[in-house]
């Protein structure tokens, strides 16, 4: 038997993989399901995701989504090519804090529903008491502010989910 | 030394044994009951002999057929492990009459302490203090009433062939005492072939020390220190260490030394255990002496730096005792827990199943002995320990860390599967036994907690 | 003590470090690369962060990601393990600026022995026994050629900045010199960014000695004994063991002796590893000083019973030195192998692959240090140890067998996996290691059979 | 990677595990496969075995039987009711020799081709100098011995296999 650490080591790596495939999937999410006995996360999303109007009858419903802990971080890396057809996440490259605004109390960088450039500045992680910003990679409307302001990030953390454009 | 060791035995002991005969060299024959094909010991071995079906009657506990095992693979020594045939007299006779060694004392000594009122009655005899009760076995109720009226309440009635703390009632007054007369006969009869009972003054606070003994053939005799087995629920031990805490060095010495001298007085040979009770003023008193290899060996192992293993091995084959009294090095503390798959949380019943994962902890200073591996099917068929987790250190202190480490490192999961870690991390935790000054009170504490008492219900550490 | 520690590394030794805090109830923050998503450390720490992708040089050298990571998860000091940044006075400067007590020497003793020339400058000064060599760094193959002919071939090029083996060139003639010479700090350059390059007579027949030391903040330092890493690889160690055998007791003392004053002349503080090379005459030189934890630290451990990682998060939170000399007591014989996930049938390549089956060893005083587990994925971005098998025995032989049973106990398989295991199992087969008596040519000999010997090739041992 | 003696291990375990499989079912043989990378045995019969005359059609021909090693010994108990309907298995009840014959040199108790009732001794097992017959325990047709005469025999190991009348 497992002792309790160990345990909830396992559902919070199931809870740490739904996460980041929300966070790199998107959509409205249905359901999610977060098993123990031989870890498994289940993800559901409404069929009609991406937030927008009903999608074209030739596109299936999305099936669920299912991964097994634990798996490798999904690495959702910035830049054109690596994104889904469905939807993209814009990620920390570092390690650090991560600010939406270029001030406190400042208009955010992007809000929900923006539509952006590939060099627009989505916010700033702050690492080394150095301002870092961060581009948005690709053209796209955010569908997401995934992280709250003057939150720390991991690398490789979704920040941002995208649809391209 | 021997060319080959059979190993009479299963689980985690038979995997220990099968180490300390490949480190000297000696070539290992393993038996296994169907359900045990796929034991580690089976793989470990250099042979394997499948002797019987899942029942240990059938398996385990049939000296015919572990004895035809030893002669079919040319084996010269039978390694008995504890538990089944370890302590059988009978079978100790076999092997020597199928010139085959049987590692362990003379047939006469184990069939000697078998006897708990026999073993006694020689231990007095050889200058040792024993607890209060009877000279010999009651014939009657009537008898063990008047015994206990002489040396008072509570007692204890104990079933001449026990061990492994079965066959023994506590009884609080005298108008329970036929009632446990009667039953604790009958439970004897059942579990042993063997009615007979006696008793002795019952110890509410003590504390459970042992010494380790290894004597040679050719009487040398030396003590390897004490463990303290004061952590038990229902007589079966969870926890035990070394040396035993919160003793003077006196007291330590003086159990110690009267060890030896019970195990010299009948000619021990090998390996050997001497149980003593201790109570709150550090007296001590015999209470019974194991003739085999322990569970809780690797605790002696870790403090002295000897394999006891190795050393039954040796003496076995007939070498002298390869060290003298002032030669053992006591260093440090060392405890070891028992993980057996059992559910805690329902009475510790049995919960056995498939562990799909098992990764023990390691690092310094600790140790596991296991039978266990990912996949490895734990059945119904036998006693539910699944490994030891032994840790030392300089200081007992540091061991408890080190073993709340260890334990919290233990990763075991499969379904049905539960463990005694949690319980174990309760005790670990608890704060007398963190300071060393517990009893065999412990665990029953742990289990239940304080309630108001009613001194006329059955005490629930019998 | 610290409250929270950031273990800088990864591996078997982020594991062996996380073990330490837990033990002393310091919280843990695990630092990781993408490719280390599911590794033990990550699991075991309290706190586990993120820190970049797989390629060390933006993840685990990637100073400002894990002084970030300290600072997010409030951590107040950093174990930097082996490798890696362990060895950075950068480094190290950067965590003091940053207000994070770095587990290690000071910034300019770390970088004064980082820089060899300089080290052989400083150990000359302190009295210490040097190889005969340059005094200084070489500014051309000339001023090189000039030193060899004075000490006599064969010599050794070595980088300035050199370390594990990597940067340094045998030659066995004078016509070979200009090109070594150009070779290595081609070689320098290219690893170090360094192009530096000395130069020493080489012992073609040297034993590899080192000395654990430990100094605290307030100039007390003790030795704990000495480590024969010999059996090497291309400089790679495969087996250390201790103490280093075959030698005089006067010789030991007189190198771990020197180990100290050499240490306290710097002010070194921590955990530090001198390294010797002893002739056949028993005379021995320092060649380097490693300053940080060593791969081989638990064979140190097995016979001191000292936790070293322990010792060093005390010296580095300002606990004075919690032992004198004369109360380190050696105690019998360790012995530690490397497991590498390496094919020694294909010139020790890396074999990496997922680990369908992952069973180490266990048993009596066995210890596995090692971050593998069943479904362990070993990676190709890191170096290939995949777990270290410790033993320790009353005496050497025993330690042998001892070695021997665990690598036969330890079942490793999965598509594409191959482990040193096989080879380990020659060295300790070895009839010229079984008696002590061995070189740093042992390994080449076992990989080369003895042919005919051209003495103008570059000689394998290089 | 595995020591040698682990890998015979695995072979030796997946030969073992053969050699029941052979013993329990029976009939000709086609193929046996060993494998060690994840442990497989693979065993073919002919379709026609039984040794006897091509099979009824209404029986379909024998499948391959997979087993994977490691696995629980499979404990083909003589008695009834515990035979496939193919063959069946007559097995040592208990660790000894096997002697085909009552004594060196006499006609073995029973040899290939015999009809066998349920009290027909087939041989006898040695154990702790007692001479311990064997009975057949069901009627049928012995297919083949499957212990050479003097062997020494396990628990359960297969000494005859027959096809039940």
């Amino acid at each position: 038997m497992s002792t309790p650490e160990h345990e909830d080591g396992v559902l919070a790596a199931l809870r740490q993989q739904a996460r980041l495939l929300v966070g790199e999937v998107a959509g409205p999410l249905r359901r999610i399901q977060i098993s123990r006995g031989d870890a498994a996360v289940e993800i559901e999303w409404h069929g009609d995701h991406n937030g927008g109007p009903a999608r074209p009858a030739a596109v299936p419903p999305a099936a669920p989504v299912t991964a097994t802990a634990p798996a490798d971080v999904p690495q959702a890396m910035a830049g054109p090519g690596s994104g889904s057809a469905v939807s993209h996440s814009i990620v920390s490259p570092m390690v650090g804090t991560f600010y939406r605004a270029p001030e406190p109390g400042a208009t955010p960088f992007v809000a929900v529903g923006d539509l952006v450039e590939p060099d627009r500045v989505i916010g700033i992680v702050e690492a080394m008491k150095l301002m870092n910003e961060i581009t948005a990679g690709q053209a796209g409307r955010v569908l997401d502010v995934l992280v709250d302001d003057g939150q720390p990030v991991e690398f490789g953390q979704a920040l941002i989910a995208l649809a391209p454009a | 030394m021997f060319e080959k060791v059979l190993i009479a035995n299963r689980g985690e002991i038979a995997v220990r044994v099968a180490r300390a005969c490949r480190e000297l060299g000696v070539r290992t024959v393993a038996v296994y009951s169907t359900a045990d094909s796929d034991s580690a010991v089976v793989r470990m071995a250099d042979e394997a002999v499948r002797i019987g079906p899942p029942a240990s009657r059938h398996s385990y506990l049939n000296a015919a057929a572990i004895v035809e095992a030893a002669r079919q693979t040319g084996a010269d020594a039978i390694h008995p492990g504890y538990g089944f045939l370890s302590e059988d007299a009978d079978f100790a006779e076999v092997c020597a009459d199928n010139g085959l060694v049987f590692i362990g004392p003379d047939p006469e000594v184990v069939r000697a302490f078998g006897d708990k009122a026999r073993a006694r009655t020689l231990m007095r005899q050889a200058g040792l203090p024993l607890n209060a009760g009877s000279a010999e076995t009651l014939a009657s109720a009537a008898a063990a009433r008047t015994v206990a009226k002489e040396i008072g309440y509570p007692v204890i009635i104990k079933s001449v062939a026990g061990g492994g703390g079965r066959g023994m009632a506590v009884v609080w007054s005298p108008s329970e005492l036929a009632d446990a007369f009667a039953r604790t006969q009958m439970a004897a009869q059942a579990t042993f072939g063997d009615n007979r009972v006696y008793l002795e003054h019952y110890l509410v606070h003590a504390r459970h020390v042992e010494v380790q003994v290894l004597c040679d053939a050719y009487g040398n005799g030396v003590h390897l220190g004490t463990r303290d087995c004061s952590a038990q629920r229902r007589h079966q031990k969870l926890v035990e260490e070394g040396p035993a805490p919160g003793l003077s060095p006196c007291t330590l010495d003086a159990i110690a030394d009267a060890a030896v001298r019970g195990a010299l007085a009948v000619g021990y040979r090998g390996a050997g255990t001497f149980e003593f009770l201790v109570d709150e003023t550090e007296g001590f008193r015999f209470i019974e002496a194991n003739c085999r290899i322990q569970v809780e060996h690797p605790v002696t192992e870790m403090i002295t730096g000897l394999d006891l293993v190795h050393e039954q091995l040796h003496i076995a084959a007939g070498v002298r005792l390869r060290m003298r009294q002032d030669e053992v090095r006591l260093r440090g503390a060392a405890i070891e827990c028992r993980v057996n798959a059992e559910d805690p949380d329902r009475g510790f019943a049995p919960a056995p199943g498939r562990l799909d994962r098992f990764r023990p902890p390691g690092g310094p200073f600790t140790r596991v002995d296991t039978h266990g591996y990912p996949g490895y099917l734990v059945g119904p068929y036998y006693d539910s320990l699944l490994a030891k987790v032994i840790v030392w250190a300089p200081d007992r202190d540091l061991a408890l860390d080190r073993m709340e480490r260890a334990l919290a490192e233990f990763d075991i999961a499969g379904p049905g599967v539960r463990t005694t870690i949690p319980f174990l991390r309760r005790i670990l935790d608890d704060a007398a036994f963190r300071k060393g000054r517990y009893s065999t009170g412990l665990v029953d504490r742990l289990v239940n907690p304080p309630a108001p008492r009613d001194s006329r219900l059955p005490h629930p550490t019998t």
